[in-house]
């Protein structure tokens, strides 16, 4: 176990660095710079500007410095922001989106699993038709539709929850679902499939011969194979929670993540899209591992082969 | 008998598939969906861009069935016109995906080791990448191609795409099957796309049902960046961009190509596990 | 006089409960194809302490009947047509869900087949055999635990006792169904429902494995219903036998009337189809020879010494030096064949025996290089294997082939017989066009005694004897010289096996073929070969002509192998 | 496989801790609103509609930063919050000497930093020189151009000693400002805050007079001088202001702070503001006019805002290389329509570049409608060049919903009118930032707001070789006009040159304008001392919040 984790650690490396390096330069030769903006900077200012971030160097040079930087751990100042460190906004931010991602994927889970557990139970009657339909609502149903939906219900017609903000448990609610509901329906789906796949197995039967009853026989025997698929899933999915919610921060003001993804390559903030581009690859890396060890944690034949 | 023969696994899936009567409604009306499309904007008799700025913002009606927009375009030419961009863009994106998504995946899968270990990590960059820069990249380098849309989509999509192929390959590789076929002296390519790849259909089409309406979303997303459906044509996916915006003053503009939407969606995907079902030669044992 | 009934010898303590009673059960099953009458009117009744052994072939309906008084069947698309199931005054057929759970696990428990797939993966085995006990409220957990640990203590399963967290993949399948035995043991129930529970295992460790069972069985005094596909196994275990054909029964008596005095053609034709190490027939007798009233003769019984080829005027087709095969583990690499050599001549059938997990596999698929070898010398008529280029490759590919074990895993589910024994030949440029090559599969599909309707059929439509021969065709579709056939019988029913033995001879004849058979069933094995290995731990233990070595076996290990056969398939007139 | 799911009992301890969970979030969300409790706190929720890049004064571009910087520091002048004439800031009194090249401006006592030091006239110094300092790289430095020699200085040509820049404290108390030429509109240019002071101990403390990005500005750390003082910034969530007690005028600052919400989506910020968290929001979309003028007729607000929405032509290639091309697209457009129709917004049609009445001039209409007149002129060019019909033409804008409605309107219009077959293409803001600035463009969106109440700082933009023209269109005449008018004592000659301005521009037709913009937004019943102002700009020491009287 001990080996397997450290050859993914030891892996990781080198595929932060090409991602590091892949960025940097991609964002470098895209179009437009940081401090372009409609009322043309004169040019002996922009001069200026470049020199103060560095940006007057030949751009290798940049690059080393970069890399040197990052082994250090600092990803360097924000463009956008000055006066803000790039670690320093992801720290702020990443609570945030963790809080947020978590209960999404509590959500995803809570409403997808029973809702795959029965459709697989029911397979082929309107017991499956109808959850499968009902949990491929948040797909159909993008996040920009669906949270204004979800609003005007909630907030402005019932009153239950406030319609935006971050500041306590009940802003938490709405955006949740929000997000939660998009991966519910793969959640779902998966679930519905790993079902059909371990209902069929002969050891679920062999728990029937037990006298085992239909809820011991889903929970205890079929669910844990059931879910392994829904596992694998959990990791990009997670990843994706936390840093691809720049529409539901933006529909609920949620001080998340998501918007410095998104905005910083608009505003070609170089360090912060450096610096979120490889938080997101890091955390990918990481919660992959995490899954496999989920993995081998639920199949003990998983925990052999690593 | 030759003659009959090469119908055998197309005309047993057909037969299969005529037995499921979800999938059977699927098919109707995924047809219906695409033939109003395709003759929609022949049939109204507004073009889709024809504006007039004296009926902006009709509900439904006798002269728009399914109303006017903010220009008092026509929403039905507007709907049927997207429908076309839409399902040519979702239904081919998705296939460009599939093909690069299940190739990498099964040689990933197939060849193991070191080089799927790797060709795994490059994975994980390209999932990293900023995709937003990436297509600006793009349109740098090709200009405002249309095709490049297929490409940019196809781009992210296909890695999912990838990884689940891959975990497919990996397991069926074991099989005695694959070994027979090894034994017999078979290409590494003709065990990978005529032995592998028809058992993993299963998990790709559902995955495939899926990637669909990501794809005619994501046209929206990429159409902010300027790539793609240029306004005033439409899509589904900007038509619904707009409507929702526009949900509590003019809800039919959310409506009507919500329902297109997702009216296939669904189509889609119940074709889709029929479709897996009568894929199967085994499915019809129950 | 060598099997004795224990049931006889140590009459078993008789428990008050356990009557079970099954009166004209008719169980149909629909599927798209139609309706097929699975069990059709058995009437079978068990007394409290009785071992009765249920044979039949698969598909006979012994295991639908099983399966249906505990109400295990998947409905649809089984459905109950009729009958009645009476236990201790209950009709277990038309009880509801909730009464049928307190009785499975408690008063009847079960057995299953594969003990590989049975066992629930994601579940440690002690959890899993204490589990019945909880469900049943006969036990706290932690009471229930120690309660399994002695019942596994008393199946031999010691590793559980050591390592509480074991899981079932960390076991061998013997152990597995050890296993198995103690979860279905640990309540003590009245009846145990034994379905198939050692066809999936080696012969030694069946022995090992039967024994444990009756002793507790006899010991505990549970009734046992033991369904198999083998009379000479039943014939080690039970009191009474019942024999069932086509859903129906068709004979039964106490085991030693039905042994010595069948009546019944099909049973008949059980007792005689299965070779045995002391008969030497060129053709072993089928079903069909017995239930074909045109040609239902006994004939198949007399033995026939076969003409033994004169091995050493025949010439070396392979050659195996000094093999070593390596596959690395986390605890370093493991040996699975460790320095083996032998040689094959040609026209020749080379058997070799074994337990799993000895290496013989292993053996014969990296001769066909389907795994890569670390040291040694494989020579083919003379010369090294090389597959470096496409030629070489095709060449040899062309002219050795391979059929495995299961049939069913070993044929793409998604290609029809048709599209499977046609590539092969496209892809080593057999045949002059399409319709010849059309023409060449009808004739291999004749050949091995299937029909052209059969053509455009998927694998899962046929039985698993057709499916085999469809894998033997396909092995020949590239007319090869020399086949490895790799346990190519052992997951069948003696009558199917017969059938796959018969055809592989009569082709070895007719197309003068070279096989390497390898089999952990020594029966067979001495069946079908000239020259016999045997295998153990990677290494080739003994090797010599077949005759010679049945008769005068030099290793222990070899010995043990011959006393581990159920003594009723020792020798075709079962030694009663 | 058919199994029962009926009997499944949920363990009751599930049940508890759900209803807790219920309970808990039910109480989180019957709290009251921003809106009520602001009555009682006195706090202004504002919508700030972005998160503002910098809060340093001098290196701040946005009119997010003006919301919170005018609020946090004052000038030497403030503004009278319904005309934004000046009034006494920092100086209690000024004089204008010199027919306006010189300015004496004499400092309050009482005017402190909110740590409690004097404000004084070398602050002011300071706070010049470190703006125009080369080093610091100011984007709006140039906005103190009009100091004399301030130019020489900013260029690096001299040090600010050697070039003795127009910018002297006599006493601490009493500065004197020489300027290049009179300016008429010098006064209403301190208002900006790039004429704002700093406090020279914090950025000596934080090393910030040369360098941009020091945490100078983060709450804790910046001293200002104005009503109000910075108390918390978390960024994308909150900009906190509470009240400076050491502001002169602190009695009658009656708010106790403002909290600006950087919410950028204008449907966010109008849910916002509907559920009680905003007193004002910074925009409406434009979509949603008419709902809202049915849903809060009185709370909906449309305020003049100086500011042009218009195309500019590319000169440099054809067809727009042709008078009569660009002049028949001008003609084919029906503002009126545009504006009513399509906007619907109370914009106004733009038939000037520079908005009517700014600082008080009214140019005279010269972009009308003539469909026919347009078509005449596109055919005579057709005829002349041989050509059929017009190529197609790229017409180029920034994403967003309001241009795209724009442009598939005009697109409409010149369909119709020309039969021109237009494209339509949207690019990311930063791709066409520098795909106009480049010139690869053929028509493309603009728009521009002004940074002072004077024609100026429309017409400027339009210069031979200024970098804002960007489409390859020069004039000497015009040129010199503008000169004539920028430095003009008269208003009168003022007025006259920059009308020559209007006409050449309607003359040649670098430039289409379409509509004049208009400020949109909610304002709860509750705000006082709010008036609409031309530059949306609104001197919070007069705002506060009173209960609605009962009809």
């Amino acid at each position: 176990m001990k080996k397997f984790v450290l050859s993914r650690v030891l892996q990781a490396i080198p595929t932060l660095w090409v991602i590091a390096t892949l960025t940097f330069f991609m964002t470098r030769f895209a179009p437009g710079g940081p401090f372009d903006a409609e009322k043309a900077i004169p040019q002996e200012i922009k001069v200026k500007l470049e020199s103060h971030f560095g940006l007057d160097r030949p751009l290798f040079d940049q690059y080393l410095l970069y890399l040197k930087n990052l082994l250090r751990g600092d990803l360097g100042p924000s463009f956008k922001y000055p006066g803000w460190e790039v670690s320093e906004l992801i720290a702020t931010a990443f609570p945030v989106s963790l809080t947020l991602g978590v209960l999404s994927l509590g959500i995803a889970l809570l409403i997808g699993i029973p809702a795959g557990i029965i459709a697989a139970l029911r397979k082929n009657t309107w017991l499956d038709y109808l959850p499968m339909s009902l949990s491929m609502a948040g797909i159909c149903l993008p996040t920009f539709v669906l949270g204004p939906l979800l609003i005007y219900i909630f907030s402005t017609q019932l009153g239950l929850f406030p319609p935006l903000g971050w500041y306590g448990p009940a802003d938490w609610v709405l955006p949740s679902f929000t997000l939660g509901l998009f991966y519910a329906a793969y959640v779902a789906r998966l679930t519905r499939a790993g079902m059909l796949e371990t209902l069929q197995q002969d050891y679920v039967r062999t728990a029937r011969a037990k006298g085992a009853s239909p809820w011991q026989v889903v929970t205890k025997h079929a669910l844990r194979g059931g879910l392994l698929p829904v596992v694998t899933y959990l990791g990009p999915a997670f990843a994706g929670l936390i840093s691809g919610s720049f529409i539901i921060e933006s529909i609920f003001f949620i001080p998340g993540l998501g918007k410095f993804f998104v905005t910083a390559a608009f505003n070609r903030d170089y360090t912060m899209v450096l610096g979120t581009v490889l938080f997101y690859a890091a955390l990918i890396i990481l919660l992959n591992l995490l899954v496999d060890l989920l993995q081998a944690w639920l199949d003990p034949k998983a925990r052999q082969a690593q | 008998m030759s003659v009959e023969k090469s119908s055998s696994l197309g005309k047993d899936a057909w037969l299969r598939l005529r037995a499921n009567r979800m999938a059977m409604i699927s098919l109707f009306i995924l047809m219906g969906i695409i033939l109003v499309s395709l003759i929609g904007p022949a049939i109204s008799p507004y073009a889709y861009d024809q504006q007039n700025l004296d009926r902006v913002f009709e509900g439904p009606g006798k002269d728009h069935i399914f109303g006017t927009d903010n220009l008092g375009r026509d929403l039905f030419a507007r709907t049927t016109y997207g429908g076309r961009i839409s399902l040519a863009v979702g239904l081919l994106a998705t296939l460009v995906s599939l093909v690069i998504g299940v190739s990498y995946g099964m040689f990933s899968g197939y060849t193991g080791g070191r080089v799927d270990a790797w060709m795994m990590r490059a994975v994980d960059v390209l999932y990293a990448l900023p995709f937003t820069i990436f297509v600006i990249l793009l349109m740098v380098i090709f200009g405002r191609n249309f095709l490049l849309l297929f490409l940019a989509i196809g781009a992210v999509e296909w890695l999912t795409m990838a990884r689940i192929t891959r975990a497919q390959t990996m397991n069926l590789k074991r099989s005695e099957f694959i070994e027979a076929a090894r034994a017999l002296g078979y290409s590494h390519g003709r065990i990978l796309f005529r032995h592998l790849l028809p058992n993993l259909i299963g998990p790709i089409i559902v995955y495939a049902t899926l990637t669909v309406p990501a794809v005619m979303l994501l046209e929206a997303v990429l159409s902010f960046l300027g790539l793609g459906v240029q306004a005033p044509m439409s899509s589904w996916g900007s038509l619904i961009k707009e409507g929702a915006e526009k949900m509590d003053a003019a809800p039919w503009l959310l409506f009507f190509p919500g329902m297109f939407f997702c009216l296939s969606l669904f189509a889609l995907n119940f074709l889709g596990d029929g479709l897996r079902d009568a894929l199967d030669p085994k499915s019809s044992k129950d | 006089m060598a099997c004795v009934m224990p049931s006889i010898q140590n009459p078993p303590k008789i428990k008050a409960m356990g009557n079970l009673d099954i009166q004209n059960l008719k169980v149909s099953f629909h599927t798209r194809e139609g309706i097929i009458h699975a069990v059709d009117g058995v009437d079978l009744s068990i007394k409290p302490g009785e071992i009765i052994g249920l044979v039949g072939e698969s598909g006979s309906g012994k295991s639908v009947t099983c399966n249906s008084i505990l109400q295990l069947l998947p409905t649809p698309p089984a459905q109950i047509e009729g009958g009645t199931i009476d236990w201790s005054g209950k009709d277990l057929l038309r009880q509801h869900d909730e009464k049928m759970r307190g009785i499975r696990g408690k008063e009847i428990s079960m057995i299953f087949q594969d003990p590989m797939s049975c066992l629930n993966p994601y579940l440690s085995v002690l959890d899993q055999v204490a589990e019945p006990l909880v469900i049943h409220g006969m036990a706290s957990p932690t009471n229930a635990r120690k309660q399994a640990c002695e019942m596994l203590a008393r199946v031999g399963v010691q590793r559980v006792v050591d390592h509480p967290h074991a899981y079932p993949h960390e076991f061998s399948g013997g152990m597995r169904q050890r296993a198995m035995i103690a979860m279905a043991l640990v309540t003590k129930p009245s009846l145990l429902l034994a379905d198939e529970p050692t066809t999936a295992l080696d012969v030694t460790v069946q022995a090992k494995v039967l024994n444990i069972l009756k002793e507790l069985c006899t010991d505990l005094g549970v009734s046992v219903l033991f369904v198999s596909h083998d009379l000479g196994l039943v014939a080690e275990l039970a009191d009474r036998v019942v024999v069932m054909y086509r859903g129906k029964v068709v004979e039964q008596n106490d085991t030693r009337s039905i042994f010595s005095n069948p009546q019944h053609p099909y049973v008949k034709a059980l007792i005689a189809c299965r070779p045995t190490l002391e008969s030497n027939p060129v053709h072993l007798p089928t079903v069909e020879d017995f239930m074909n009233p045109k040609t239902g003769k006994c004939q198949a019984l007399k033995k026939l010494e076969s003409p033994s080829l004169n091995l050493d005027s025949q010439e070396t087709l392979l050659e195996v030096q000094d093999l070593v095969v390596e596959f690395p583990t986390e605890d370093g690499p493991v040996r699975a064949v460790d320095g083996a050599s032998l040689t094959i001549r040609k026209g020749s059938t080379h058997g070799l025996v074994g337990e799993s997990g000895s290496g013989k596999t292993t053996l014969g698929r990296s001769i066909l290089q389907l795994t890569k070898v670390n040291s040694g010398k494989i020579l083919y008529q003379g010369n090294a294997i090389s597959l470096e280029n496409i030629q070489d490759r095709t060449r040899f590919r062309k002219s050795m082939q391979i059929i495995f074990q299961d049939p069913y895993a070993s044929l793409n589910p998604r290609l029809t017989v048709e599209q499977a024994l046609l590539e092969p030949m496209k892809v080593h440029g057999l045949g002059k066009s399409r319709k010849d090559r059309i023409d060449r599969v009808v004739k291999l599909l004749e050949e091995v005694g299937l029909g052209e309707e059969y053509l455009h059929r998927y694998p899962h439509e046929f039985s698993g004897g057709q499916r085999q021969r469809i894998c033997v065709a396909r092995a020949l579709t590239t007319e090869p010289e020399f086949i490895v056939c790799d346990e190519c019988v052992s997951a069948m029913d003696v009558s199917v096996q017969a059938q796959v033995l018969n055809l592989l001879r009569s082709l070895q004849a007719s197309r003068n073929l070279t096989y390497l058979f390898i089999s952990h069933d020594l029966g067979v094995v001495k069946f079908m070969s000239d020259e016999i290995s045997v295998m153990q731990n990677g290494k080739i233990v003994e090797n010599g002509l077949a005759e010679d070595l049945y008769r005068n076996p030099k290793s222990s290990y070899t010995r043990k192998l011959i006393n581990s056969i159920p003594l009723a398939n020792r020798s075709s007139d079962f030694g009663l | 496989m058919r199994t029962e799911l009926t009997s499944h009992k949920f363990h009751p301890l599930i049940a508890w801790v759900g209803c807790l969970c219920v309970a808990w979030f039910l109480q989180g969300c019957s709290r009251p609103s921003n809106v009520e409790t602001a009555l009682d706190e006195n706090i202004l929720h504002f919508g700030l509609g972005a998160e503002p890049q910098h809060l340093d004064p001098h290196l701040a571009t946005s009119v997010a930063a003006h919301n919170i910087l005018s609020a946090l520091l004052e000038g030497l002048v403030s503004e009278h919050p319904e005309t934004l004439k000046p009034v006494p800031g920092v100086a209690h009194r000024w004089e204008k000497l010199e027919e306006g090249k010189t300015y004496l401006f004499y400092l309050r006592d009482n005017a402190l930093w909110s740590n409690g030091d004097p404000v004084t006239a070398h602050d002011f110094v300071y706070s010049f020189r470190r703006i125009l300092n080369p080093n610091l790289g100011a984007q709006y430095a140039s906005m103190l151009h009009p100091l004399k020699n301030a130019k020489l200085y900013h260029e690096g040509k001299k040090t600010w000693e050697e070039a003795k820049v127009g910018a002297e404290a006599i006493d601490n108390y009493t500065l004197k400002i020489t300027l290049e030429h009179p300016i008429p509109y010098f006064l209403e240019l301190l208002n900006h805050y790039s004429w704002f002071p700093v406090h020279r101990p914090t950025l000596e403390k934080f090393d910030a007079f040369e360098k941009m990005g020091t945490p100078w500005t983060k709450p804790g750390n910046f001293v200002g001088n104005g009503p109000f003082q910075l108390v918390e910034h978390q960024i994308n969530s909150v900009i906190a202001a509470g009240k400076n007690k050491h502001y002169w005028d602190a009695s009658s600052v009656r708010l106790e702070g403002i909290r600006f919400y950087p919410i950028e989506s204008v449907d966010t910020e109008e849910r916002a503001y509907r559920a009680g968290f905003l007193h004002l929001t910074q925009s409406v979309s434009a979509d949603r006019i008419d709902y809202l003028k049915e849903k809060y007729p009185e709370e909906l607000y449309f305020e003049p805002y100086l500011g042009t929405y218009f195309y500019r032509f590319n000169l440099k290639s054809p067809p727009f290389d042709d008078l009569r091309v660009r002049q028949a697209f001008s003609l084919a457009i029906d503002r009126q329509r545009l504006v009513e129709k399509v906007l619907k917004g109370g914009q106004t049609p733009a038939n000037t570049f520079t908005p009517p009445g700014t600082g008080g001039f009214y140019p005279q209409p010269q972009f009308l409608y003539d469909p026919k007149k347009a078509r005449r002129l596109l055919d005579s060019y057709l005829s002349e060049k041989g050509l059929e019909r017009l190529p197609p033409i790229e017409l180029t804008y920034n994403t967003s919903e309001g241009h795209k409605k724009v442009a598939e309107a005009l697109h409409g219009m010149w369909n119709e009118a020309l039969g021109v077959e237009i494209r339509l293409f949207n690019m990311e803001w930063k791709v066409f930032l520098s795909t106009i600035s480049k010139g690869e463009f053929s028509l493309a969106r603009a728009g521009w707001i002004g940074d002072y109440v004077d024609p100026h700082t429309f017409l400027h933009m339009w210069r031979s070789g200024e970098g804002l023209n960007m489409t390859g269109w020069a004039n000497a005449s015009y040129d010199q006009a503008l000169k004539l008018g920028e430095t003009s004592n008269s208003e009168q000659e003022r007025w006259k040159n920059f009308q020559i301005c209007e006409d050449l521009l309607a003359k040649d037709f670098p430039v289409l304008p379409l509509y004049f913009y208009v400020h949109l937004t909610l304002r709860h019943p509750t705000v006082r001392g709010w008036y609409p102002t031309l530059l949306d700009h609104h001197p919070y020491k007069y705002v506060y919040l009173q209960k609605e009287e009962a009809p």
